[in-house]
């Protein structure tokens, strides 16, 4: 009687065995999609789950239990995979904020508008002796730190360029007049310069306000 | 240590065989076992009783026939097993005879219940790690998830200025201006160039060894401050004419005057 | 010279900022979760969510949201991560990455660790009675699932041997207080440092305390 059957291994009669109910293949099937390197065809499904599975059913059900969920069943041509909601891609990207110091150029451009807003790019260029890019007051307005003021009413009516709130903010002033004038800079030791006899020492945004001095303190 | 004797009783103890072959068993493989104390766990083992229930002495002697039997089969034993050989000859005589009460340190039952609660212990953590290692892993039984998806680091810039640099920024600025009358000193400074030019033509005429101080200028030599910088240029621009070759300097001494000539 | 003008400067003020609805936060642990291969601190997802938000409320809900799932919600130590159920690993079977076997020894070794944390190397080998190689700890170091912890404030100074999270990330264990037996191994007295009679510190040997990490101070 032996010599006519088959390998005894099991799942040799397909009948014999029930397959999972559908909220067990449902589980099934979450755990191949999530542990899995790739997306997953349904073959592969069918190759991997117990006998009887039918994952297109299981499939569909996960698809709707994820829907709005924080991740997704998707479909990736033939395959199936979970991915990340597509609205929630932004928490994939970390930013990694590095901190640099001005150039030259933006913070000598940042310091004649605060010191002589309004001011127009040709009084900045006057005043640098230099010409000023457009990048380093592209730089300033993007950082908000300078912004457009008004249009000085001059010939070609140009724009002029004041300091923001977030620029008084940043360097902690109540407003651009407390900056210190330039014989307060020399007696705080900020001009290294010899002082020339004579000369526009007494400047013009002089006004000889007390407190100031406590801006050198940082 | 042939006091000791065989655990080979007569009779048909069903246990004592048991210990027996246990004991045989050991021999053989004496490299399979982690050292005395594991053998000494597996002997026993072969008590069949709780581990704090052992009775140490028989432990012992067990462990004493296991050495001798490994030493009349020329058994290549490590070290610490003789030491724990020697150990337990001492302890089982300790335990055979009456209290010392003259004798300092640990009664010998302390050592053996310290014995017992090696074993029990080293038991207990083969158990745990049996306990451990039968869980549910990570990569075996429990998975991770296949696709990771990797974080992308953006680098954002975010740029900075003190109070500070934003002053110096200004005086800088503001006293370039103030520089600018000094533009006019530049009359009483010789630069480097300027004595270059001068001298180039003169070197071709000096074949003979001429104090650097006369290639001064004129009009260079009276004024303090004009010579002194005319001093300068004139004796870099030497440099200049020997790192080209096309001069040669000496001085005979310190502070000795420098001389100049052309390099033929 | 227009000093103060209006604040739009954005980001200046976070408590401008509300956190997202804690649905929408459990969303954004969820793909966090799921994204990353090793468990993730609640520090790391306070790091990459927006700012407010609380992951300690989202984990708990999404751990129960994923209770009896194919997928579950685990906690790590002090990290969360998402692993598949247990009682599904016998899908996987082709994902298993062949696991380098480990030695007796080093299974020991771990379990005594994991135990006793944190152990030197001197009470390792007294409980084992044997040496232990220096490549037993390499492995197990290597392995990720030792480390050091703090030097024994003892003649020596030596160093210590506690377990890591990616341990109990691989033994499912929430925490080291989880070990399968650990309170009957304590009450037998089985981990107690108990000193040898007559090596003279047996007045040491007076603590009743608890926790793994107080067994061994002195």
């Amino acid at each position: 009687m032996s010599g006519a059957t088959e390998g005894e291994g099991p799942a040799a009669d397909p009948s014999l065995f029930e397959a999972p109910p559908l909220a067990e293949q449902e589980r099934m099937v979450e755990a191949i999609l999530f542990a899995t390197a790739g997306p997953v065809t349904i073959r592969e499904l069918v190759g991997r789950l117990p006998h009887g599975c039918e994952p297109k059913t299981a499939l569909e059900n996960l698809r709707r239990r994820y829907e709005g969920r924080g991740v997704n069943v998707v479909r990736v041509g033939e395959a199936w995979a979970i991915r990340t909601a597509p609205d929630l891609g932004f928490l994939m990207r970390q930013e990694v904020e590095e901190t640099r110091k001005l150039s030259r150029a933006a913070i000598e451009t940042l310091a004649i508008i605060a010191y002589h807003q309004p001011v127009t790019r040709a009084e900045i260029e006057e005043i640098r002796g230099v010409g000023v890019s457009r990048g380093t007051i592209d730089q300033l307005l993007e950082m908000d730190w300078i912004r457009f003021g008004r249009r000085r009413m001059t010939p070609g009516r140009p724009v002029t360029f004041i300091v923001t709130e977030a620029f008084l903010d940043h360097f902690g002033l109540e407003t651009a007049r407390d900056l210190p004038g330039l014989s307060e800079l020399r007696a705080a030791g900020l001009l290294d310069s010899r002082p020339v006899p004579g000369t526009g020492d007494e400047d013009d945004e002089t006004d000889g306000t007390e407190g100031q001095s406590d801006l050198f303190e940082e | 240590m042939s006091d000791v004797p065989p655990l080979r009783p007569a009779g048909p103890d069903p246990d004592a065989v048991a210990a027996r072959l246990a004991a045989e068993a050991l021999i053989v493989d004496v490299g399979g076992y982690e050292g005395p104390l594991d053998v000494l766990l597996t002997l026993s083992r072969a008590q069949k009783v709780d581990l704090r229930q052992i009775s140490v002495l028989a432990l012992a002697q067990q462990y004493l026939a296991f050495v001798e039997e490994a030493r009349t089969l020329r058994i290549e034993l490590a070290a610490d097993y003789l030491v724990m050989a020697a150990w337990l000859a001492f302890l089982k005589s300790r335990l055979l005879l009456p209290p010392d009460p003259e004798e300092e340190g640990p009664s010998a039952e302390d050592l053996a219940a310290h014995l017992a609660f090696q074993l029990e212990r080293l038991e207990a953590m083969r158990t745990a790690a049996a306990r451990l290692m039968a869980r549910d892993q990570l990569g075996r039984d429990r998975f991770g998830r296949g696709i990771t998806e990797d974080v992308t680091r953006v680098r954002r810039v975010r740029w900075t200025a003190t109070l500070v640099d934003l002053m110096q920024a200004y005086a800088r600025i503001r006293t370039k201006d103030e520089f600018r009358p000094y533009a006019y000193d530049r009359t009483n400074l010789l630069t480097l160039d300027e004595a270059l030019e001068r001298m180039r033509p003169l070197i071709g005429l000096a074949g003979d060894w001429v104090d650097l101080w006369s290639y001064l200028p004129q009009g260079w030599t009276a004024d303090p401050v004009r010579r002194r910088t005319a001093t300068a240029a004139t004796f870099a621009a030497s440099l200049e004419l020997v790192k080209e070759g096309r001069a040669e300097l000496r001085q005979s001494d310190t502070f000795a005057p420098i001389e100049l000539r052309r390099r033929t």
